[in-house]
């Protein structure tokens, strides 16, 4: 473990930004917590999280595919995939560093989205443990703990500084670059951070929230739980929650013409939305409950069927604050784990 | 995917000698979906459509763009002929590259180019367009005729004489117009009543005419075919069916200082009156202003001298609703308020008149019975002057006149010339003129025997003022030709002033959706070759609401719009545009944005049954449109949120498959 | 107009009873305005769709036009009093997130108004192209 | 005409009127309070600067005869403006000569709300002549 | 004011006046009520709730809930009931079918500003005498009432039920001075470089949720023009400036004259993109030039879009400095 002092966090972000692009949390316009690129004079956010997840830096909400240019009878196809330059994301929390793993099992197994893979390879994360975590907070029910985050490199802060912790040859290497900036140091202060962090997660009122009547294996009986109906009543249909969420992997293909050619771009899709997966024979879920059951079945039911039993959630509380008409997945669980079992 | 054919129209030079049409017709073959693509010197020729529908067979087209002149033009040609090859005429479109492109532009590389992106928009749009078919509507056989006056009754009558039904509907109580009040007429000097009055009697006898005298339109919905009319038919306070014309109620009614309209006020009737001996319909009419009974409650004496028991004051003016198949504006003119004009004492000296007030005076049943009197001391004139051209011919810096010709005024001056030194050669009679203007036939002949046989006195050069000169006016003119300012005492000084449009005809023509001019004349459909047709279907035109006229020309207008009437009446179906409204039912709210922005009232609104998910039925609320009411204006289309209104042949998608060829 | 490489795109939506008869009218009486000028034929100006005005300016136009009959004189009656209140307020809010209102026009020319058409197309050429490339309401998908 | 084009179109600038609307009605003429004092009359001033003839103008005391009451302004049913091209021709001779005897301070003071500011500026060149 | 409401939302159930009731349903915490439908007394014993973080306008719910079989409950504040006018006026919601209570309202309160003051792990909220007792787990907060009303709220423009069958509570007026238009007035006031500047900022956060679009009672279409393929417009993504500005224009032209402001699309908005600036705009120019209008205040008024006077103002005259 290093330790970097609380005076020279900036150097460190000037350091890392002379040889590629840093991005992290930064307040907004509006006093909201956004991943910005770092520059002189850049302020890092001291906010718990940011609005929208970091899965944006892998999976980003639209992204060009191809592009097609026609004349005559010709196609030409033009590969319009742009060379990816290395990156370095600081401040990703335990739940969104979780995510990644999430999104890796779809995009890196075959076939492997090579768009995704490209990203990821020239990303290296630095996740920041959580110092204050909020009452929507509730990582713990899925194994995810708030003070220890994943990631190329773990960051603590500690009284009078910030520990650092190399996580990955990646990490390692970065640190290397930057060695010396740090100093040594043991993991006594950050084993005191640890402690007050995971005492305070106790006492959130979703401290005690489990993934009991969800899982794998439980494809029918989830899915028949008549609970569906009044969940989903108000539903407005908006995919707020899809896109605050840093698992979801959803997306659409279309097609734009420029007027001098085909961009085919992909965008994020969501579950909630009447055209997703419209197929010509139809809607496959033709009416709100459908839809909002598929959302909470692949995150609770589906996705740990195919994934050995992990969860498709991470617990980052995004989407129960988000949601216009308050109603999220925690909602869901509660209702299901009540005279589930049947 | 269409199999579209390009025919490239050279139009002569008027495109070529500007448009590279060979490079046109080679890059607009490279579009998707063009299959053909040719030039050639005249399309719209017979050989040019022939060359057209040979593509067509040949290679079996599905839609045709034609870069040539407007659309305006030749549209209806080249879908005429794709239509004769088997293809929906609305699967032609037309790039205008004359008057968009060869004619305004004179470089030829950047003609070249615009051509080829109209020619691209119009590709575009024929990828989207559909077959239409045109619908049909029935056709009222009944016209109106709005206005009594000579254009309006000849027309009625020509209508009415090839078998159609025929109302006219007049403001005053009397049919007859602004003729009935003239004296003599030019070139033949024959009388006005003679002539007229037959007319008005045949208008009135007429099986197939009905007269709603005393009456007002007050609203028009429709179009053209299946109009429908709201009459007001304003209170006489007199039964028309009983009243038997006699006349009595008119010599008894105590109430005589009512100024006289038919004689330009310058004599009193009853309140109780007939406009004129030969009136049609011959009724009386209680003026609700003046009567005593109508204000006060007192008196009823032409109640009890009516034998027929026709009068009744607790009649109201009532609203009937007519149905029409045409409509015929015939609102006829007015001479301008003479007021205006300061410089020639109209509002001060009574013994200045304007023309139609002389030719009260010079009337036999007029107010001096004929004889032509001063009106300031009923005493013969012996010098009178006419002032011509007051209000016409003016710019805009004058607002008291109008800028054109009033067309009629010369001829009318020479006639009161020539007919006072007639009556009384004792008479010297100045005419102050800029132009004499007399094309017409016999027109000039009839002139020149005002000046050379009756000895009138034309002078080149207008009136600068006119003044009150103890009993004499004084007048002061220049006489250009001799370079000399005159001063004239006369007796009598008559203002030939201009003539404008009725002022009801502008809040008809709104009603009627007919477009007028910034004189409120009707505009016409194409001022050469569409003169007597409004640019609205099934509105005509007859008369001088279309532009200032004399008699004979204002009948043989009326006679050639009850042409066109006949025309449509004699149709039992009109095929409508198909180019109307359409509203998705899967997409419609049934929210009434679009009704409400309907001119036509065209669009309705229906409970409806649709499947919904998991086999439920749902009921919602859809707009439907009347293909036949609807004119396809697309105002519907942009008050509509969810897209669900469209317009065929200008559909959504169409316009903006323009725009993207266009901006591309 | 002043001499300038720049040539605005513009897009003029004109009705067909009024303002495309007062085209066809400039073009008879041989009255120039710039190429770069091209009509689109609506039935009535009340046809326009703002979205076909957004359409237009993410396609690369630099300038958008709606001609219709004069007030009153509508074929349709009231469809150019639709449009006017209509374009009132979306150039107002055009107007309102910075985007430069002179890029959108309306204009009441007749049929007869063939000289009023080439004097106003002339006009908001110059105009737009003084305002030079539409830059706050372009699509870069759509550059070349 | 091309012999006194210049004379021709500094009067047309300075009085800014359109001499070929005139239609040659005289009322002008007619309605002119001087025309027994004038040589040449208003719709004759009118129809000579058409025609070029400004020398001729010039020379007459026809321009100082005008009293600028604008009765021929007033009265045009074309909107021509015949005073104004008396006016211009006169200004034209007055500029030639380089005399101008009224000073500009002198002016405020004669100003009043009710009359024309041409007519005080015309009577002012005429009586200063 | 909860009592009230779930005592005679009881009696109308029993009494057969409606079979169901649309209110909030309790949260995981105390500010995030759910709207939903009860449709037992249990039901509404069990979960009811009313408080002052119940903001969502419920008048929506009503289009589909009121073509369902029997009479339904509904509790407005005194701006749903003029979405709830309005969309009667759109002939959207079959009043026979809804049995509406007004609730008086004075003002709603928005948690983003209790965790703006820097409170998190909220566990209890007790209110007050007009104050909020925060407690979290990090300690207690005593917080005015006032510092923490939604931002909607501070510039109410009517605290009037314009429709109701009853009233729990007073009804009040309409608030003539509301400063409604303040923000609207100052963008206005910018150069317009500055607006564009803003107006990148704020729209360049879309990430095309359509939270906005489908909390909005004014969009009601069966498919927005924005998800219909065959519209040729459809998006899904705000790919570029373009497409967001073009979202968000088209939407507000789409309910101009038909928003009656009640401020929905900026609450639901998770990227606090002020979206009511562009109703707000549409609705002071529909005022300024063509008389005071508001939606939903009376469901047989003419919209400004659906009508004109022949001395309208022109298009090209402007509106903004």
């Amino acid at each position: 473990m290093k330790k970097l002092s609380l005076a020279k966090l900036y150097d460190f972000f000037a350091a890392i930004a002379a040889k590629e692009a840093l991005y992290l949390p930064v307040n907004n316009e509006v006093g909201k917590a956004e991943y910005k690129r770092w520059s002189e004079g850049v302020e890092l956010s001291h906010q718990l999280n940011t609005l929208r997840s970091a899965k944006d830096f892998f999976f980003p909400q639209t992204e060009n595919l191809m592009e097609f240019k026609m004349e005559g009878k010709k196609i030409d196809i033009i590969d319009t995939r742009e060379a990816c330059d290395d990156f370095v994301i600081f401040g990703v929390r335990a739940c969104d560093a979780a995510s990644f793993d999430i999104l890796d099992r779809v995009y890196l197994v075959d076939p492997v989205d090579s768009y995704y893979k490209n990203r990821r390879e020239h990303g290296t994360v630095i996740t920041h443990a959580c110092g204050k975590p909020a009452e929507t907070c509730f990582c713990g029910t899925f194994g995810i703990d708030a003070a220890d985050p994943k990631g190329d490199i773990t960051v603590w802060d500690v009284e009078d500084g910030y520990v650092f912790r190399a996580n990955t040859e990646k990490g390692e290497k970065l640190m290397a670059a930057t060695a010396d900036l740090f100093e040594d140091t043991d993991d006594k202060a950050v084993k005191a951070e640890q402690d007050k962090v995971r005492e305070i997660l106790a006492k959130m009122p979703l401290a005690d929230l489990t993934t009991e009547g969800v899982g794998a294996g439980l494809t029918k009986e989830v899915f028949d739980r008549p609970e569906w109906a009044s969940l989903s009543e108000s539903c407005l249909g908006c995919g707020t929650c899809t896109f605050v969420c840093p698992t979801c992997q959803c997306y659409d293909i279309r097609d734009f013409d420029t007027g001098h050619g085909i961009q085919r771009f992909r965008c994020w899709d969501s579950c909630m939305y009447s055209d997703f997966t419209k197929m010509s024979a139809g809607q496959p879920r033709p009416t709100q409950l459908e839809r909002f059951r598929q959302r909470f079945m692949h995150k609770l039911v589906y996705f740990p069927d195919n994934n050995d039993g992990v969860f498709g959630c991470v617990g980052c509380g995004r989407c129960l604050s988000r949601c216009p008409i308050s109603m999220n997945i925690v909602k869901v669980m509660k209702t299901l784990a009540k005279g589930g079992n049947k | 995917m269409q199999r579209i054919g390009v025919f490239i129209c050279h139009c002569g030079t008027n495109i070529a000698g500007t448009v590279d049409v060979k490079a046109v017709a080679e890059a607009l073959g490279h579009e998707a979906g063009v299959v053909f693509s040719t030039e050639y010197q005249y399309m719209c020729s017979e050989s040019g459509q022939q060359l057209m529908r040979k593509a067509i067979r040949e290679h079996k087209l599905t839609g045709v763009v034609v870069c040539s002149c407007s659309p305006r033009m030749h549209e209806a040609t080249f879908r005429k002929a794709a239509s004769l090859e088997g293809i929906n005429p609305y699967m032609v479109e037309i790039a205008n590259i004359r008057e968009h492109v060869s004619w305004i532009h004179k470089d030829m590389k950047e003609a070249t180019e615009k051509a080829i992106i109209l020619g691209r928009a119009a590709i575009a749009k024929v990828h989207l367009n559909q077959p239409l078919q045109a619908g049909e509507s029935p056709v009222t056989k009944r016209a109106l005729v709005i206005g009594g006056g000579i254009a309006g009754i000849q027309t009625a009558l020509d209508i009415a004489e090839a078998g159609f039904e025929v109302d006219i509907v007049e403001k005053s109580p009397t049919i007859g117009g602004k003729m009935a009040q003239l004296d003599k007429t030019f070139p033949t000097l024959d009388c006005a009543a003679c002539i007229l009055t037959p007319k008005m009697v045949d208008a009135g006898q007429n099986e197939k005419i009905k007269i709603f005298a005393y009456s007002e339109v007050e609203a028009v919905k429709g179009y053209v075919g299946n109009f429908n009319v709201s009459i007001r038919r304003k209170a006489r306070y007199v039964d028309e069916t009983k009243c038997t014309g006699c006349g009595l109620c008119t010599e008894k009614c105590p109430q005589k200082k009512v100024p006289n309209e038919f004689n330009m006020g310058m004599n009193n009737r009853h309140a109780i009156y007939i406009p004129f001996a030969q009136a049609v319909p011959k009724v009386a009419t209680i003026d609700a202003d003046y009567c005593m009974m109508l204000k006060t409650g007192k008196c009823g004496i032409c109640s009890k001298v009516c034998g027929a028991g026709a009068i009744d004051y607790k009649q109201q003016d009532e609203v009937i609703e007519r149905q029409y198949g045409a409509i015929v504006a015939a609102t006829g003119f007015n001479p301008i308020d003479a007021k205006a004009y300061n410089e020639y004492g109209y509002a001060t000296c009574p013994d200045v008149v304007t023309s139609l007030e002389l030719e009260r005076l010079m009337n036999a049943a007029g107010p001096t019975n004929g004889t032509l009197l001063r009106p300031s001391d009923n005493e013969h004139p012996h010098t009178v002057v006419f002032v011509q051209c007051v209000g016409s011919r003016c710019t805009e810096t004058d607002e008291r006149g109008k800028p054109y010709c009033s067309k009629i005024c010369c001829m009318y001056t020479a006639k009161h010339a020539m007919l006072i030194r007639e009556k009384y050669p004792d008479t010297d009679v100045y005419v102050f003129y800029i132009d004499v203007r007399t094309p017409g036939k016999n027109f000039d002949e009839f002139y020149r025997r005002a000046v050379e046989q009756y000895g009138v006195h034309y002078i080149k050069g207008m009136v600068g003022k006119v003044t009150q000169n103890g009993k004499q006016l004084r007048v002061q003119a220049s006489d250009l030709l001799a370079g000399e300012q005159l001063h004239i005492d006369a007796d009598l000084v008559v203002l030939a002033t201009a003539i404008e449009p009725d002022k009801t005809a502008r809040s008809i023509a709104t009603m009627l959706t007919a477009s007028m001019d910034t004189n409120d004349f009707f505009t016409e459909a194409h001022p050469k070759l569409r003169p007597v047709e409004s640019p609205t279907a099934g509105i005509f035109l007859s008369g001088v609401c279309q532009g200032p006229k004399d008699i004979p020309e204002t009948v043989s207008q009326a006679s050639a719009c009850a042409a066109k009437v006949i025309g449509v009446l004699a149709k039992d179906k009109l095929t409508c545009n198909p180019c109307v409204a359409q509203s998705d039912e899967m997409l419609c709210n049934g929210c009434s944005s679009c009704e409400k922005v309907c001119p036509y009232g065209a669009i309705s609104y229906s409970d409806k049954e649709f499947r919904g998910p998991n086999r439920t039925t749902l009921i919602r609320r859809v707009a439907s449109v009347n293909p036949a009411v609807c004119q396809g204006c697309g105002a519907c289309t942009v008050a509509c949120p969810s897209g669900a209104m469209d317009l065929k042949g200008f559909s959504n998608k169409q316009i903006m498959a323009e725009v993207d060829a266009i901006c591309q | 107009m002043p001499v300038t490489e720049y040539k605005p795109k513009i897009v003029a939506f004109c009705c067909n009873w009024c303002s495309y008869a007062g085209a066809d009218g400039a073009g008879s009486a041989r009255l120039s305005y710039p190429a770069e000028v091209k009509v689109i034929r609506v039935p009535c100006s009340c046809r326009v769709n703002p979205m076909f005005i957004l359409r237009a300016f993410q396609r690369g136009a630099d300038g958008v036009i709606i001609a219709g009959c004069h007030p009153g004189d509508c074929h349709y009656t009231s469809g150019n009093y639709f449009t006017r209140r209509r374009m009132t307020l979306l150039f107002s809010m055009l107007d309102y997130l910075g985007i430069e209102r002179e890029r959108t026009r309306v204009e009441w020319i007749s049929a007869a108004e063939g000289a009023k058409f080439s004097k106003t197309m002339n006009e908001f050429c110059a105009t737009v192209a003084a305002l030079g490339e539409n830059k706050r309401l372009e699509d870069l998908r759509c550059k070349k | 005409m091309s012999h006194s084009n210049n004379a021709t179109e500094q009067v047309l600038r300075s009085s800014g009127v359109d001499v070929r609307k005139c239609m040659r009605c005289g009322k002008c003429t007619a309605t002119c309070p001087a025309f027994d004092e004038m040589e040449y009359h208003p719709h004759q001033f009118v129809y000579m600067v058409e025609k070029g003839e400004i020398e001729k103008l010039a020379a007459s005391p026809s321009i100082y005869k005008c009293l600028s009451c604008f009765a021929c302004v007033d009265r045009c049913p074309r909107g021509v403006e015949p005073a104004k091209v008396v006016e211009a021709v006169r200004l034209a001779v007055i500029r030639q000569q380089g005399q101008n005897h009224m000073k500009s301070d002198d002016i405020p003071a004669l100003l009043d709300e009710d009359m024309p500011q041409q007519l005080l500026v015309s009577a002012m060149r005429k009586y200063s002549k | 004011m909860q009592e009230m409401m779930e005592k005679r939302a009881l009696e109308l159930l029993a009494d057969g006046t409606v079979n169901r009731v649309l209110g909030w349903s309790v949260g995981e915490f105390p500010y995030d009520m759910t709207p939903a439908v009860f449709r037992s007394a249990e039901d509404l014993k069990d979960r009811f709730v009313y408080n002052d973080f119940c903001g969502a306008n419920l008048s929506k719910y009503l289009i589909k809930e009121s073509k369902g079989e029997g009479k339904i409950l509904v509790f407005l504040k005194p701006c749903d009931t003029y979405s709830f006018n309005q969309l009667i006026a759109e002939h959207r919601i079959k009043r026979e079918n809804v049995y509406v209570i007004g609730i008086e309202c004075y003002g709603k309160a928005d948690v983003e500003k209790l965790k703006a003051m820097g409170l998190s792990g909220i566990t209890g909220i007790q209110m007050k005498n007009g104050e909020y007792v925060v407690e979290t787990v990090y300690g207690n907060k005593t917080v005015k009432a006032s510092d923490a009303t939604a931002e909607r709220c501070l510039s109410c423009k009517s605290k009037k039920h314009v429709v109701f069958d009853e009233l729990i509570g007073e009804d009040g007026d309409v608030v003539e001075d509301c400063n409604r238009f303040d923000m609207v007035e100052k963008l206005e006031a910018m150069t317009p470089d500055e607006r564009f500047a803003f107006w990148r900022g704020e729209l360049s956060r879309c990430i095309r949720c359509n939270a906005c679009r489908n909390v909005c009672p004014a969009c009601s279409c069966e498919q927005c023009v924005f998800d219909n393929p065959n519209s040729g417009v459809a998006q899904k993504a705000a790919v570029n400036s373009f497409e967001e500005n073009m979202f968000h224009i088209i939407r507000a032209f789409h309910v101009a004259g038909r928003c009656t402001d009640c401020g929905e699309c900026s609450r639901v908005c998770p990227q606090h993109i002020p979206l009511h600036l562009l109703n707000r705009k549409f609705i002071k120019d529909m005022n300024e030039f063509y008389g005071e209008y508001q939606a939903g205040a009376d469901p047989d008024a003419r919209p400004p879009l659906g009508t004109y006077t022949k001395g309208d103002r022109e298009p090209n005259e402007g509106g903004n400095k």
